[in-house]
């Protein structure tokens, strides 16, 4: 059994209006010092695979087809076993 | 002439699209079930507006997994009739890869339902021809991920072939920022693929395609379908 | 049994022995915990039900009444609508999104539970001023819940009301209505509108009683006795488990449910309301007057190693109680899987009146369903006036009647809520005339026939907070107004009663008085009550809230013109029906005949073809009414009087029946 | 300047109808051996501050505020200077 953990981000240069306005309301809470803010999201999941090659193989696969969106997602995931 | 609704768990516009196909297109419309793997008997295929498995993960992540969309790839590649996706129609034909781009959360963080001003790019496609281009049509948007995004090399390329079909404008038909209701690059609100028989657009044609309702630019598309499926 | 557990379970020591007798030994915990559920206020309504009797409930088109998950009214053209409107106001102050989220899935379970398709939902919201960044917290997630679960549903919010008061701060009003379309026969057109109305009822000795809809999780225990305990300062921690919604299996529910009631084989229904399983069984069973067993290891689970208790008192969503005739169970189990949902029998209906919970064969609880579901005590608070001075209203220190009207636009109780209603769907089903904002109520159409009708939602705290009687006879006659300025007929009303703590005797008076205005003004327009919902425990810190009844109201319109607000072209002449007075009390009187004359009148003139805009004069006063008609038409207005009023009062007095 | 990653999830025992969702379309996709499935938030924000230790409570303050829920909602995060 692995635990996986997928973390979906914006590719480079697509806009990301839910960071912009998570940075202003920080700024108007007082967190001057908050530089930029992106928001991405983060799939926690357990796998039964044969093999920690074949766990990570599967969850590429995964990610390609349904959990980022290539055209304007990009993924890494960190994999470990239990 | 017959029309296609296909109906995903949580689409939630199948009726509506049911109804106006009959009304408007004055179509034999019938429900297809996302499991269900046969197109090709229909004219039409409507993919209807709604929140399919809920607008999880992504809107339209899962749907363009259903058996269902097989047979519509082969559809679309065989150009077997036209297929107009509304909505999370819209977004499910990008998931899918049968239009490009994506459709990403709206620039204001909050769902928007109300009447907007769309203006005509093409009207030489088989869902426009019966509109005049630069034409202002008044119909309603209710969506949570309208914002409409692609790399530049898309949009030049969806220019270049005129594919933009509809851009938010103003009443007087002029497109810019402040008629964007929902941060789409360069106000698009509508777009068709290379070979003009798929459209996908975020407002709802069929929620003014009668007088009672209070609008009926909707006709607009419906009739345009009709006119270019008798020749 | 430790008082200190029968004290957390909202139970007395008298209600205790009164459980003692009834069981002839001690109550378990399981068992105690069910009746501290089914005997809370929220539930067994017992500090208010011997005045709820006031309310009239029959009426020539009323199918329905109080009693069944909605009531049901007869539209004719072969058509009967089923609408309700319930609370969920304390789980709305602990988390916003959700608590409102899980408001509206819980109200439209009650309606299609009784076999209709929902096709519009209302709600009428009250927060604190939104000078408070905790009430602006709240506005914004409630909003937002509200949004997020009717849209994902398909259901469009079509009306509404959202008022900003102080006496809301700490104790925001979160009521959600939900209207469904039934056909009384089955038409030949094939349409989305089912024809099988079906009641709450466990009948038929050996029925399979079959759960449907989401596995059990340990969401919301104590829900219900929650909602009729004040809330405190530590209350935020102690909910661990608030309800989270799941919108996308409501929808799946909705479908899967109405497709099995089209095979007939449906004996009753009923949603997993407050207190889920317990709830809903026993009141199935009292209503049939037959007993229910069930087995708990056969419940879908979501969580592990839950106990009897945890499972009878859950309040996960999305769940619904079916009974089938004996032997139909494969259509249950062939559609709910096509639909990706539970279908699994957990237990079968007895003939011993006993509400019987086993795990794995060993009974772990076994009570008199009727002393559940019926038999709570029932209480006669003490009643007594409040001692507070008249509030009466501020006279504005000389300001320019011009500034008074700009203030009064810019005030949040009356300023446009566009940025409330655009984040709600108002236009799906394709079946809304008339949007938000453009009139006083919603007008949708009925497909297929030739029949439209209005819906509105109306209630006004600070009139009855001044004069309760006056003020809940107000809260009626505005709704009705609103529908006649649609050019609808009244028909029926659905209400929920928000109040103080029912055990401070000023709280019961201001119930009694406001209960005994409705009841006056529904026996005097003719539309009669056939469902609703008292919240009662609306109090903070010891600052109760004013008293809110909230009036929801069906209005019908056969094949005539409907109208809105806004004035259409020049020339047009504008007419003010009624009487303007000068009126010191912050609450204004009502003459209820004056009204009915209003109303008639207005709605003949609708009916006669005469009139192209109508609206009523509320918040605000005239000056605001004629502001509204124009904003609204993108037109001016020039209007004289000779009254013997004065200025203020004219133009911004708020007196009724105009 | 930090670098920050928040993670927020779902606190144990709250509904994630997104999870079960994802769930039985990876199932249904044909990854039987997927298991649990939870879906959170993933937050990179950079922020200036006089220490790691001042960075440190800066972000425990802003997630308490306003990255989490508390009612619903659990926070981790990573910081490392840049």
């Amino acid at each position: 059994m692995y635990l996986v953990k997928v973390f979906v981000r914006h590719k480079k240069g697509i806009l990301d209006p839910q960071g912009k306005t998570i940075k202003d309301a920080l700024h108007a809470m007082k967190y001057k010092g908050v530089g930029e803010v992106k928001i991405g999201k983060l799939i926690d999941l357990k796998i039964e695979a044969k093999s920690i090659e074949d766990a990570r193989s599967q969850v590429n696969d995964m990610c390609k087809k349904l959990l980022a969106n290539p055209v304007v997602e990009q993924y890494t995931f960190e994999i470990e076993e239990i | 002439m017959k029309a296609a609704v296909i109906v995903f768990p949580g689409s939630n516009c199948d009726w509506d699209c049911y109804h106006t196909a009959k009304t408007s297109l004055k179509a034999k419309a019938e429900f297809v079930w996302h499991e269900e793997e046969n197109l090709n008997s229909y004219d039409v295929v409507i993919v209807p507006g709604g929140f399919s498995y809920g607008d999880y993960l992504r809107s339209g992540a899962i749907a363009r997994f259903s058996p269902v969309m097989n047979s519509l790839v082969e559809y679309v590649k065989k150009d077997k009739g036209l297929v107009i996706g509304i909505c999370n129609g819209f977004q499910i034909l990008t998931e899918a890869g049968l239009l490009p781009g994506a459709l990403q959360k709206n620039k204001y963080l909050k769902f928007l339902c109300k009447n907007v001003k769309i203006r005509v790019e093409n009207a030489r496609t088989p869902f426009t021809n019966k509109c005049k281009p630069g034409q202002v049509l008044e119909i309603p948007i209710a969506h949570f991920d309208g914002n409409y995004t692609a790399d530049k090399e898309t949009i030049e390329k969806l220019n270049r072939n005129k594919q933009v079909v509809f851009r938010y404008c103003s009443k007087s038909g002029s497109v810019s920022p402040a008629s964007n209701p929902n941060g789409s690059i360069e106000n698009i609100a509508g777009i068709c693929n290379e070979a003009r028989n798929v459209l996908g657009m975020m407002p709802h044609p069929e929620r003014v395609a009668d007088p009672i309702l209070g609008g009926e630019d909707g006709e607009y598309i419906f009739s345009s379908m009709l006119n270019s499926l008798k020749k | 049994m430790d008082p200190k557990v029968i004290e957390q379970h909202g139970l007395t020591i008298d209600e205790y022995n009164r459980i003692r007798k009834i069981l002839g030994r001690e109550p378990n915990l399981v068992e105690l915990g069910m009746y501290s559920v089914l005997w809370s206020e929220h539930c067994s309504y017992k500090s208010s039900r011997m005045y709820l009797k006031d309310f009239p409930t029959k009426g020539k088109r009323i199918l329905q009444g109080p009693g069944e998950n909605a009531g049901v009214i007869d539209i004719g053209d072969g058509y009967a609508i089923a609408m309700k409107i319930e609370s969920h106001n304390h789980p709305s102050a602990v988390e916003p999104f959700q608590g409102a989220a899980t408001g509206v899935g819980g109200i439209v379970r009650d309606v299609f539970t009784m076999g209709a398709r929902p096709i519009a939902a209302l709600n009428s919201l009250r927060f604190g001023p939104l000078s408070d960044p905790h009430n602006r917290f709240l506005f914004d997630g409630v909003v937002a819940g509200i949004s997020s679960y009717g849209n994902c549903l398909g259901l469009p919010t079509v009306a509404g009301e959202v008022y900003f008061d102080d006496c809301y701060t700490g104790n925001c009003l979160v009521n959600a209505m939900c209207v469904g379309l039934v056909r009384l026969s089955e038409g030949e057109v094939k349409s989305e509108i089912p024809s099988y109305i079906v009641k709450a009822k466990a009948e038929g000795v050996g029925n399979p009683v079959l759960y449907v809809g989401s596995s059990t999780g340990r969401d919301g225990i104590h829900g219900a006795t929650f909602a009729s305990v004040e809330l405190d300062e530590n209350s935020v921690e102690k909910r661990s488990n608030v309800q989270v919604g799941d919108p996308f299996t409501e929808k799946l529910l909705i479908e899967a449910c109405l497709e099995l009631l089209k095979t007939g084989n449906v004996v009753g229904m009923q949603d997993m309301g407050a207190a889920g399983l317990t709830s809903s069984l026993s009141e199935m069973s009292s209503k049939a007057g037959t007993g229910v067993e069930i087995e708990l290891s056969l419940v879908p689970q979501r969580e592990e190693k839950m106990t009897p208790y945890e499972i009878m008192l859950s309040e996960s969503q999305e769940r619904m109680v079916v009974i089938m005739k004996k032997g139909t169970e494969d259509d249950a189990f062939k559609i709910f899987k096509k639909w990706g949902l539970n279908a699994v029998v957990i237990g079968k209906v007895t003939d011993d009146g006993f509400f019987t919970v086993k795990e794995n064969g060993k009974t772990v609880a076994r009570v008199p369903s009727k002393s559940l579901a019926d038999d709570a005590p029932l209480y006669e608070r003490p009643v007594e006036p409040p001692l507070y001075p008249e509030i009466s209203k501020k006279a504005a220190p000389g300001k320019s009647c011009n500034a008074m009207l700009m203030e009064l636009l810019a005030d949040t109780n009356i300023a446009s809520k566009s940025w409330v209603y655009e984040q709600y769907d108002h236009m799906v089903q394709t079946n809304t005339c008339v949007l938000p904002g453009r009139a006083d109520a919603a007008v949708l159409r009925i497909k297929y026939s030739h029949k439209k009708i209005a819906l509105t939602t109306d209630g006004n705290g600070k009139y009855c907070f001044a004069d309760p009687y006056t003020g809940g006879m107000i809260a009626v006659c505005e709704a009705a107004r609103n529908l006649v300025c649609t050019g609808a007929e009244p028909a029926a009303v659905t209400d929920c009663l928000n109040f103080g703590n029912p055990e401070k005797p000023a709280v019961m008076w201001q119930f009694r008085e406001c209960v005994k205005g409705m009841s006056l003004a529904c026996r005097e327009l003719g539309t009669p009550v056939v469902s609703g919902n008292v919240s009662f425990y609306n109090e903070s810190n010891d600052t109760a809230i004013y008293p809110t009844p909230v009036v929801g109201m069906l209005g019908l319109i056969d094949n005539t013109p409907h109208m809105d607000m806004s004035f259409k072209g020049k020339d047009d002449l504008i007419v003010l029906l009624g009487r303007n007075l000068e009126e010191k009390s912050s609450c204004p009187k009502l003459d209820i005949e004056l009204e009915k004359g209003v109303q008639r009148t207005c709605l003949e003139a609708i009916r006669s073809g005469i009139v192209r805009s109508a609206h009523d004069v509320s918040e605000g006063g005239l000056a605001v009414a004629l502001s509204e008609c124009c904003i609204e038409g993108g037109v001016g207005a020039r209007v004289s009087f000779d009254e013997k009023v004065n200025n203020m009062s004219l133009l911004f007095g708020e007196s009724q029946s105009r």
